[in-house]
């Protein structure tokens, strides 16, 4: 019973992270980029549905509010790409690892602006409510973040392998020029995606936000979301929810059964056993140049 | 005359694709022998095979009674076997001094230490290695590239880099990956001069595949030719640019 | 346009491409040493913080500029350095033992570490060391008979032959041996840089399939550019350590880790100057911004966070502006200047450029 | 002459996190103090002198606080520290106070090394966290007879702290440490953790965490249908968010810190006209840290006031310690004398219910 | 009665302070096969890139059916139905061949006639729809060269910008490749600009060839006239008198220069 309890709420707990790392993913996948400020959009995300919700913000209905900022990240992840990721193109992945990195920072800052940096909690339906089977028990938001996340990783999995702009995303990734020689708008295609992923950080956010407090700071998550991704294999949407699933699953396990002191080092101990017997991670994107 | 490199039965395949096929053949030192076939016939991966960027599944390559399948990819290089590649490998963000230099990189005998302190040893040897670099920037006319970089270089300029990079290693095996593909006429009877050079005045055996049969048939000593993986002839270029199995695989009848 | 006329191979070996830049750089070591009495004990402190950070950035370049290996872990290796140094010294060494000894302990255990992750690749390596930058603080915590755990340790006076040294007390002093250790830092990096070994890290950085048939080891070559890189890395944390005068299992955070990189970005990978540049750019830009703010709106904090905030955005301009980092723009001022008047006004306009895909090796 | 006084100005500068971890403590502490230096000048300062606060952002990050300290100390030359935020950050700053004998006042950690010797030139606002789980321990373990007592800690100074203090307690209470568990500060899950403590049936849980992270522990606690155990926060976290949580996940939460809530007295005239002048000024409901930073600066403005137009380091140390006034806006006594240069020597143990903090006990 | 379709005017490309093409103008008219001669580094490749719209010119005109679309972004120019088949193969490594080939008829939307297209495809190049499911990446160096160019035609463009085709292809594969892209020429009326170090196969497909050199051209004529030349004889089909270079450091001097 204890064993399923630790279980079943350490998928839930994976999910979060699997839905961080879907958004990485899906930029890495389509552009090669790298977002270190995923953790950020959502926390973002998570800011913009409390302030458009929350009593003693705008206090629109959940219902509403939770679309509508789904809404708002998907433009604002568009328009980053438009005004500022757009200048960046063809040039040097680490400038833009670097330039995510350094608007995190202006996000935080925008954020505390905004909403201080004391934490707030998201008066949401999700957070409200249990489910209690056999003795196992579940937050609304735990199931919530579950089927979200599992049924997202099957949708991109599905848009990514079976539609022609995801074909299209893909061959973006791998040779921009070579793109642009069959048609394909590629900037206008890699803003897209950066569109979704504000719009998959802005889910993440939300069910984030469900299952507890938020505030400027707790987009540090990501890097947990980036041991996620790294162990799935970066740039596999199955790799990430699988990533995030051993993350998630291993953190209660590890704090139920290992001593004071230790049990917190387990997940990143665990992504450097996993690197060591597979460096490029279980679903591994990396092949062998063919010369 | 003996053999310098000896492959036997070598198989390789690569999921359903049998790249290699039960291939036996060997080159003689101080000749020049080429490898000519359809596209996908192999040609490409015995190069890797002997490279050690492959393992074959059977067979056995040797090199001057060394067998090079006990050896790692990179302890290929001390052997004395240089090579270029196909799709040109060079190291885009150095100068093109620079890359004939790691050509050298088998001849290192400095270490760390020395080379952070900067020794005379190590002054001594660089010298030494420069005056190597610079007969190979000569002899390939090479001069006014010297301290440009790679990234910014005409196709056929880096074709002709690559070949100086493996000659500034000292080879004692060339193996060339069609060296004067995107080479225009003029450029390609340069490279012939350049190989048969190679061959002549270094004493260096030369391993090559190449589609242009002039050039084939202008250098070589002895000419295989491959399908599916497997020789389909042998000989003289002569030999097998009249062979029927070839013309029908491989030249196609408009060949003279 | 000044043409160097190559006369002899000793020419390209030289440490100096020609007399005037030998000149320039023994001008700036001059100035250098006779700061301290040119300028105030802040900004003093100042720039031995830079100066710590571009060594600590030489470290990290080394191995993501030179050999294209991204760590976001170097944070694990200032404290390594940090630590080792103050322990060898409460153990009686000399501060001229300890710290060298501490650097090549950063080194050798640098290189064990290496021997797992030279197989990762790009990203795979960032994130694996960023694992072990967030191990680093609980392993210093759990190794606290050693390290005394989160409460800390404090920097032991430095005495060289008899002078004592001391961040605060001595602030010129200490600022002379951060030069010290500066220069000598960037010297053995240049003398690898024009050494076969500096070759072969370009040749790992460019093309590992040619770099191995030309007999390069790149599993070895890798390790030893991890541990050179870790050394220099440890050098800066021990002196890290000084200048701050406590280490904690807090002090080299994750934070620190992604600052180093984000400061050899930004200065320009792959060149001595670079981290130099970075480092006046990440050390002190905060700093200024501080003072900037005071000149501008007045003291006290009328938006909190506004210096990060700003620092951000100035970061995300210098990127976005020159994306080769300040050395790249350095280069292409050098340029315009020596071709003067013929340089073209839209000369650098950046061209259209395409990439590739990274997931090939 | 003594640095950072003039005829017309004396200067006081802060090193503390406005933008990183802890920054929901730093800003409102800042905002809070600047509140009541503000009205000092207005009134035309203290004895002619405009109190002049400079805050250096740290981030939470040591290198930084270190560029912060350089400044304040070589640039600014300040008179004295207040409100410093992070232990080691401060530990770091005395070796660099101790010397000019500069005054470190009311720094942003209650652990015991803020008056670590020499105690001449600190002086800390209220109890340690050593005290306050001391305190907090004891009430709860008399109050609901418990026998086991366990804790949650981040490891760090901070969460050590805590750990050694209840390890402590329950020792001298006769008891054991039924058990406990580490945690990172991005960690987002406890059903592990708390499974591993209520098997071991704690009755009494010490928390060290994150303030958002210990609104997810009681909430989880309750999920998991585990209500019989009293969770005990420290003044780290005695927050109103904490207290406002919707759905009342936090009800029944105790923490013990050194001074009593600010909205449950909202009704009483100062606080009331506090959380109304912070609201007006800053655009933000105040918070419990706002009120100590204004508190903090209001016994630095009585300091100076007692030392007299003359001031150094000494007339202010002596000023200091004849403090002994009653402040309304904390509702506390803080007193300080030579020896002790602890304002607040109560403890106070507070619970959540109905969305505030209700006072249970004050020692 | 003919008609310009492609008509560039001046052009001038840079590398940053590299100036690679230097004032080149030269017209494609409707149906034509053009081939572009020159030496390494002439600057062939780049003014295939600025008419793509890869390259910005600093300079000059590309004009396309009377429109102007130089400096357009590059996938608005293979709207307009220049199709680029660039140099160096340049195919989708991770993605298989029959992906390769779908995103050739990226702009497309006509599912029978892709298939179709498809189906001509693995007509012309049997071994790629025996390896439909290989990644690109791992093709040989030739088969790589046949999918970028079966990818090109895909695209079913009006004019085809052709760069060294017959790069590491076998001599039969020359042959037939030659042979189809003048089927295409004849019979679907397909223009053609065509870049070449294979000369001889070159004129004798196209009507018209210019020769550049270093970011200039030096000579155009019609193809015919062209193969007459003794400089073109000498220096791009490599006739020449026997044991004329016998030794080696003796080259012939380009009379345009
Ligand atoms: N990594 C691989 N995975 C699958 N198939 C491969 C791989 N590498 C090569 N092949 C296949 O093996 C065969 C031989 O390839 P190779 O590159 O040796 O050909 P080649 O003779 O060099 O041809 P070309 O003249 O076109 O360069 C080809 O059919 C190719 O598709
Ligand atoms: N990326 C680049 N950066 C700088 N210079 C370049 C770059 N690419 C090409 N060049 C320069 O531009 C000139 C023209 O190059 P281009 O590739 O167009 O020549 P080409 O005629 O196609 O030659 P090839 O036959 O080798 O393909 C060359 O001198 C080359 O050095
Ligand atoms: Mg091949
Ligand atoms: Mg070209």
């Amino acid at each position: 019973m204890e064993v399923l309890q630790l279980l079943v709420s350490g998928l839930a707990n994976g999910c979060v992270y699997g839905l961080i790392a879907l958004g990485f993913v899906l930029i890495y996948k389509a552009t090669e980029q790298v977002n270190f400020a995923q953790g950020d959009f959502m926390m973002l995300g998570a800011f913009i549905t409390l302030g458009l919700t929350n009593a003693h913000y705008m206090g629109l209905p959940f219902w509403v509010a939770a679309p509508l900022a789904i809404a708002i990240m998907a433009v604002l992840g568009y328009l980053l790409d438009f005004f500022v990721l757009r200048h960046l193109f063809g040039q040097s992945q680490t400038a833009v690892v670097i330039l995510t990195i350094a608007l995190g920072f202006v996000i935080r800052f925008i954020a505390g602006l905004i909403w201080t940096h004391e934490p707030q909690t998201l008066e949401s339906p999700l957070a409200i409510g249990d489910i209690n089977v056999g003795g196992v028990v579940l937050g609304m938001a735990d199931v919530a973040v579950i089927v979200v996340t599992v049924l997202m990783t099957f949708f991109l999995y599905q848009f990514f392998q079976r539609t022609k702009l995801g074909l299209a995303m893909q061959a973006a990734s791998q040779n921009q020029m070579a793109a642009y020689f069959m048609g394909i708008p590629v900037k206008r295609v890699q803003g897209m995606i950066w569109g979704l992923s504000g719009a998959v950080a802005a889910v993440a956010g939300i069910l984030f936000a469900s299952k507890g407090a938020i505030d400027p700071n707790a987009g540090l998550l990501g890097i947990k979301a980036f041991a996620a991704a790294v162990i799935g294999g970066f740039g596999s949407l199955p790799g990430a929810l699988m990533g995030g699933l051993i993350v998630g699953v291993i953190e209660p396990f590890a704090s139920r059964y290992f001593p004071a002191g230790y049990s917190q080092i387990a997940p990143y101990t665990l992504l450097l056993f996993v690197l060591v017997f597979r460096p490029h991670g279980l679903f591994s994107q990396v092949r062998t140049k063919k010369v | 005359m003996s053999n310098l490199l000896e492959i036997k039965n070598a198989t390789l395949k690569f999921g359903g694709v049998t790249a290699v096929n039960d291939l036996t053949f060997s080159v003689e030192e101080g000749e020049v022998y080429a490898i000519v076939g359809p596209n996908g016939a192999g040609k490409s991966t015995v190069f890797n095979l002997i490279s050690r960027f492959y393992d074959p599944y059977a067979g056995s390559i040797n090199f001057d009674g060394n067998n090079l399948l006990d050896r790692n990819a990179d302890a290929v290089a001390d052997l004395g076997i240089a090579r270029t590649f196909q799709n040109i490998e060079l190291f885009d963000h150095a100068t093109v001094l620079q890359n004939l230099l790691v050509g050298r990189h088998r001849h290192r005998s400095t270490n760390l230490l020395q080379e952070a302190l900067f020794t005379s040893k190590v002054r001594r040897e660089e010298k030494r290695h420069r005056e190597a670099v610079e007969e190979v920037i000569d002899f390939l006319d090479l001069q006014p590239y010297r301290d440009k970089m790679i990234a910014g270089l005409p196709y056929g300029v880096r074709k002709v880099v690559e070949l100086g990079r493996a000659l500034a290693s000292g080879p004692r095996l060339l193996l060339l990956d069609e060296p004067a593909s995107g080479l225009s006429v003029e450029e390609t009877q340069d490279m012939r001069w350049w190989i048969d050079d190679i061959r002549k005045q270094m004493g260096i055996t030369v391993l090559m595949v190449e589609h242009d049969m002039g050039l084939v048939s202008g250098v070589s000593d002895r000419v295989l030719a491959l399908a599916d993986g497997a020789k389909l002839a042998e000989g003289t270029p002569a030999q097998v640019q009249s062979d029927p199995a070839v013309i029908e695989a491989y030249l196609g009848a408009g060949a003279a | 346009m000044r043409i160097h006329f190559k006369t002899s191979y000793e020419h390209d070996i030289r440490l100096f491409p020609d007399r005037w830049s030998f000149l320039v750089y023994a001008l700036l070591i001059v100035v250098a040493v006779l700061l301290p009495w040119l300028i105030d004990d802040f900004f003093l402190g100042e720039v031995t913080n830079v100066l710590i950070w571009a060594i600590a950035g030489l470290g990290l370049m080394m191995l993501t500029g030179q050999t294209g290996q991204a760590s976001l872990g170097h944070a694990a290796f200032l404290a390594l350095g940090c630590y080792s140094c103050i322990i060898f010294m409460e153990q009686g060494l000399p501060f001229l033992i300890a710290f060298p000894a501490a650097g090549i302990l950063t080194g050798i255990i640098g290189t064990i570490i290496a021997i797992p992750a030279i197989r990762l690749h790009g990203i795979y390596l960032a994130i694996a060391t960023m694992a072990l930058s967030i191990l680093a603080d609980d392993i210093i915590v759990l190794m606290e008979p050693i390290t005394n755990g989160v409460s800390g340790k404090f920097a032991p006076v430095i005495n060289i032959f008899g002078i004592e040294i001391e961040r605060w007390g001595t602030p010129d002093r200490f600022y002379w041996l951060v030069l010290v250790v500066a220069i000598i830092c960037t010297l053995i990096y240049r003398n690898i840089l024009r050494s076969p070994l500096g070759r072969a890290f370009a040749a790992v950085r460019d093309s590992e399939v040619s770099a191995t048939a030309m007999g390069i080891h790149i599993s070895r070559t890798k390790a030893i550019s991890f541990g050179i890189s870790c050394a220099i890395t440890g050098l800066a944390g021990a002196l890290m350590g000084f200048f701050s005068g406590i280490v904690t299992n807090e002090t080299f955070s994750i934070v620190i880790s992604i600052t180093l990189l984000m400061m050899i970005v930004i200065g320009g990978l792959g060149s001595i100057h670079g981290a130099f540049f970075g480092a006046v750019v990440v050390a002190f830009l905060p700093q200024f911004l501080s003072l900037a703010k005071e000149t501008v709106i007045g003291g006290g904090v009328a938006i909190p966070g506004l210096e990060t905030g700003v620092f951000g955005m100035i970061l995300i301009l210098f990127i976005l502006f020159e994306p080769m980092g300040i050395y790249g723009r350095w280069m292409k001022i050098r340029i315009w200047f020596e071709l003067f008047p013929f340089a073209r006004k839209d000369m650098f306009k950046r061209q259209k450029s395409y990439l590739k895909t990274e997931r090939l090796r | 002459d003594t640095q950072g006084v003039t005829d017309t100005e004396v200067v006081f500068g802060s090193v503390n996190d406005l933008s990183g971890i802890f920054a929901a403590v730093g800003v409102p502490a800042v905002n809070g103090a600047n509140m009541r230096f503000d009205e000092a000048n207005a009134a035309g300062g203290v004895h002619g002198r405009m109190i002049k606060f400079v805050v250096e952002d740290n981030g939470y990050q040591i290198p930084r606080a270190m560029q912060g300290y350089n400044k304040l100390l070589n640039r600014d030359k300040v008179f004295g520290m207040l409100l410093s935020l992070g232990t080691p950050m401060n530990i770091a700053g005395f070796k660099l106070l101790d010397p000019k004998g500069i005054p470190n006042i009311g720094p942003l950690s209650a652990a015991r090394q803020m008056l670590q010797d020499p105690i001449d030139n600190k002086y800390i606002g209220f109890s340690s966290y050593w005290d306050q789980v001391q305190v907090g321990v004891k009430y709860l373990a008399g109050e609901f007879d418990a026998k086991e007592i366990c804790t949650m800690y981040i490891p760090s100074d901070f969460g050590k702290e805590i750990a050694e203090s209840t390890k402590d307690v329950t020792a001298s209470l006769g008891l054991a440490l039924g058990g406990e568990t580490t945690h990172k500060p991005d960690e987002l899950d406890f059903v592990g953790s708390l499974t591993k403590l209520k098997s071991a049936g704690c009755d009494v849980i010490t928390m060290a965490l994150g303030v958002r992270q210990g609104i997810t522990v009681v909430g989880t606690a309750k999920k998991l249908g585990w209500t019989d155990v009293k969770f005990l926060n420290t003044s780290a976290g005695f927050l109103e968010p904490v207290a406002m949580v919707p759905g009342g996940v936090t009800d029944g939460l105790y923490a013990s810190a050194g001074w009593v809530d600010l909205y449950s007295r909202a009704g009483d005239a100062v606080p009331g006209k506090f959380i109304a002048d912070y609201k007006a000024k800053f655009d933000q409901p105040a918070s419990g840290f706002a009120m100590l930073g204004y508190s903090a600066a209001d016994t630095v403005v009585r300091a100076l006031e007692a030392a007299g137009k003359d001031l150094t380091h000494e007339s202010f140390q002596t000023a200091m310690e004849s403090l002994d006034f009653y402040d309304e806006l904390s509702d506390a006594q803080i007193k300080y004398g030579p020896g002790d240069h602890q304002g607040v020597d109560e403890v106070t143990i507070s619970v959540v219910e109905n969305g505030g903090w209700k006072l249970v006990s004050r020692q | 009665m003919t008609e310009t379709v492609l008509d560039i005017k001046n052009i001038e490309s840079f590398y940053g302070p590299i100036m690679a093409i230097r004032g080149v103008s030269l017209k494609v008219e409707k149906g034509q096969v053009v081939t572009v001669l020159g030496a390494n580094g002439a600057g062939k490749s780049t003014l295939l890139k600025t008419i793509s719209g890869i390259m910005d010119p600093e300079k000059g005109q590309v004009i396309f059916e009377g429109r102007e679309i130089q400096g357009m972004e590059p996938h608005k120019v293979v709207g307009e139905g220049i199709v680029h088949v660039p140099e160096g193969r340049e195919v989708f490594p991770l993605l298989t061949v029959d992906e390769n080939l779908s995103l050739g008829a990226y702009t497309r939307s006509d599912k029978a006639e892709i298939e179709k297209d498809r189906e001509m495809v693995f007509d012309y190049f049997p071994i790629l729809a025996e390896r439909r499911n290989q990644e690109a990446g791992t093709l040989s160096g030739g088969q790589q060269q046949m999918l970028a160019i079966g990818r090109g035609l895909m695209l079913r463009p009006k004019i085809m910008l052709l760069d060294e085709p017959s790069l590491g292809l076998s001599p039969l594969l020359v042959q037939e490749i030659f042979a189809i892209l003048k089927r295409l020429n004849k019979d679907e009326g397909v223009t053609m600009m065509l870049v070449e170090q294979n000369a001889k196969v070159a004129l004798d497909l196209a009507d018209v060839g210019y020769v550049m050199e270093v970011g200039r051209i030096v000579m155009d004529d019609t193809a015919d006239r062209l193969m007459e030349s003794e400089d073109i004889k000498s220096f791009y089909l490599g006739h020449q008198e026997e044991g004329a270079r016998g030794e080696r450091r003796w080259k012939r001097k380009k009379t345009w220069r």
